[in-house]
């Protein structure tokens, strides 16, 4: 059977990439970021998933204004890394999980969630930057990743009790998987920013403070927080941090079915490691891992 | 639309939605045809010649000539699809967000530095925050303009 | 504020649009099936809507393998008929209506069901036959057509309970709509075949009748029904239905909200029509006009 | 897969799902490339040439080449996709399904003016049905067969 060991929730501001791929990581602007993510780095060689199931939003690169999926699901062998503008991100290609991906999508359409599966798609920073965060620089990821695209471009997006919900039910998807697999879930993106018009540049220390106490804590109270809450409080693009309910509710203290909004507690979770740092270029940058135990 | 749009008072930003998404449909597209090399050597070669090919207004096209992105994304522009224009033109996001708020580069990147823009004042318009339409543009501009 | 007038049943068999484009509508084998939308016909004339939300699946003909969504709804200005291998049908462009797609994505999006929105596609038969059946051979269609596309092409396929939820959320999103607007939403595809394997062919009489006497009297039971009696007793193909199950479901005697699964009597709605012939070419076709009096 | 199939115990049927559609993507995107008349064009000229194009199997170009519908669809083909080799060759949905049943023409149409197939014994695989696996081929073909 499958298992979801531990989620990660990491910011996936594209200024990291550049830095990482330009040999910036040691300059002062940017080395307390990185130093935030070396005992994460050391984590994930100890902690190796089978699987990295990758929450993320993409950035008007594998999905125009021609269709514009809620939830997306990449089902196929391999994801290559897309040409924002500067052309492609020299990191390894995304190697998929095709089997466990289906199996997934299968479970979670038949528990009420309308996703896309799609079967052709680049990745852009928001999933490459969390993989170069979390790993560093090698060769290959350590692991097969399954893209798994929420849109928070066009309002409206997914509401963050959804987002919840539908963690839920991909924890349900993944444990009825009939090979042993370690599956790590990932939420990415946040956490406070705003990256346009004369309000560009917004950071809320306490609002991102308290959102990750509570998230932590009291998951189903922070799950109900409307968009426009973080609309307000964390910048126009703070709304992507509803991506991190995902990844939240697929942790064993969140029990009951996608359906039932209540949570209890059916298992219980550690905080291995808190990094909060503020600026990445426009945005402060958050950074969570939670075991199962 | 009868429905809620609660965001609307919301100082110094506009939500892409669905009506935003129908103004700049074209706008957006022509940004997303930046995402292949060829096209943005094409673009930069003669950047009128380029728009034109687009069916965008002519007020669209002035926008992205002059790199208003307020402008932009006033017409429908999302700032995702505008950062490829950006991208071409070799500017980071974080010259592009400063771009917005009428602040110098420099200005900005200090701001940000400090721990970036307060929320204080800018939950809701009609309050006395930085970002609020009575203060722009910011910075050393806005202190010109208000001499 | 826009209201849904009457539900339209129909199957959408691409030979059917064949027939009429090859003026054959007169010939003994197809005369039978004309005369039952005779009425039809006559009935849009004198009820004729502002809008009509068409539900339908592509076949293969938008949406690829590589893009797979489970409910898409189309917001462009216009949609062109898809060629599908014999040239594009000649029929009249589709005129969308975007504002009030636009809307309806919007408020069905934050009733919880995670829709693809599509700004640019073309139609194939399973849209385009209705209208043909429906309206005859006009120059223009009578009035915009929004185009709602259902997955019943790659299992699995949303299940009955979910499409009747999704029809309660769509009457809701019209009814909040503030242009006075008549609606008429239509339910397409089906019924009974099978149009591939040594089973082809397959027609089941008595499960259709069942179907349309319960999708009257007791939609709620017809939704309750899950796919794999659909592919059992009405073929392959027949699971088709379950699209009909979004048109019923957005009807006035169909109360609650998307979330709440009982119905209740709230408005009441009369059979104004109903059809059912055997064959065109591999299917059975049914058709049904309810009215919300 | 640890999920449920429960549509593996009907005759006849091939129900198109995730791990059809893995095995079948290559050839069902050769079809779909079908929609263009042009590439029916050089489809119909030299069809071995047109699919050598594609990172299909021998085995389903074989199928395509032989118009084996029931193999294509074994091999992972969806009946959408192939109705498009089909109409390629300026052939009928209904010919296409008759000819996965090994009737002729004349005989599956006369089945379906007299209604159709019946259900009876076609529910559960191990019934006693004309679409059961020992009843194969159908019509003249299977009388032809158990000669
Ligand atoms: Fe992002
Ligand atoms: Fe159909």
């Amino acid at each position: 059977m499958a298992k979801i060991t531990a989620s990660v929730y990491t910011s996936h501001v594209p200024a990291i990439g550049a830095a990482i791929d330009l040999g910036k990581t040691q300059e002062p602007y940017w080395q307390p970021l990185f130093k935030g993510y070396e005992f994460s780095k050391q984590w994930m060689k100890d902690n190796k998933p089978d699987v990295i199931f990758l929450v993320y939003n993409d950035h008007a690169t594998a999905f125009s204004l021609d269709m514009i999926p809620t939830f997306a699901i990449g089902t196929a062998a391999q994801f290559l890394p897309a040409d924002e503008g500067f052309g492609p991100r020299p990191v390894p290609k995304v190697i998929g999980h095709p089997d466990l991906a289906s199996h997934i999508a299968h479970s979670v359409i038949q528990q009420d969630f309308d996703l896309t599966i799609v079967n052709k798609m680049e990745v852009d920073h928001g999933l490459t930057v969390p993989l170069s965060l979390m790993c560093g620089q090698p060769d290959a990821w350590p692991c097969p990743v399954i893209p798994f695209a929420v849109n928070v471009v066009q309002y409206p997006v997914p509401s963050g009790q959804r987002c919840f919900n539908l963690g839920k039910a991909i924890r349900k998807a993944v444990e009825s998987y009939d090979q042993d697999l370690k599956v790590q879930i990932w939420g990415t993106g946040g956490m406070s920013h705003q990256l346009q018009g004369p309000r560009a540049g917004l950071i809320n220390k306490e609002f991102d403070n308290a959102f990750l106490d509570r998230l932590i804590a009291d998951p189903q109270g922070q799950a109900s927080v409307p968009h426009i809450d973080y609309v307000r409080e964390a910048g126009s693009e703070g709304v992507e941090l509803v991506m991190w309910l995902i990844a939240r509710g697929a942790m064993d203290d969140v029990a009951g079915n996608a359906a039932n909004s209540i949570a209890t507690h059916a298992g219980s979770v550690r905080v291995r490691h808190r990094f909060y740092h503020v600026p990445a270029s426009n945005t402060a940058v958050g950074h969570l891992i939670l075991e199962n135990i | 639309m009868a429905l809620d749009k609660p965001y609307k008072d919301i100082p110094g930003t506009i939500i892409f939605d669905a009506d935003q998404s129908r103004k700049g449909y074209h706008l957006n597209q022509f940004c997303m045809s930046l995402m292949k090399a060829e096209n943005r050597e094409r673009f930069k070669r003669d950047q009128r010649a380029y728009l034109d090919e687009w069916p965008m207004s002519e007020e669209q096209k002035q926008a992205v000539l002059d790199m208003d992105l307020n402008r932009a994304m006033a017409l429908g522009g999302n700032i995702y699809f505008l950062a490829k224009i950006g991208a071409t033109h070799g500017k980071s996001f974080q010259q592009m967000a400063g771009s917005m708020t009428g602040m110098s580069e420099e200005e900005y990147r200090a701001m940000m530095l400090a721990g970036g823009r307060s929320i204080e004042g800018n939950r809701h318009l009609g309050e006395d925050g930085d970002a609020q339409p009575q203060h722009q543009p910011q910075g050393q501009a806005g202190r010109k303009a208000s001499v």
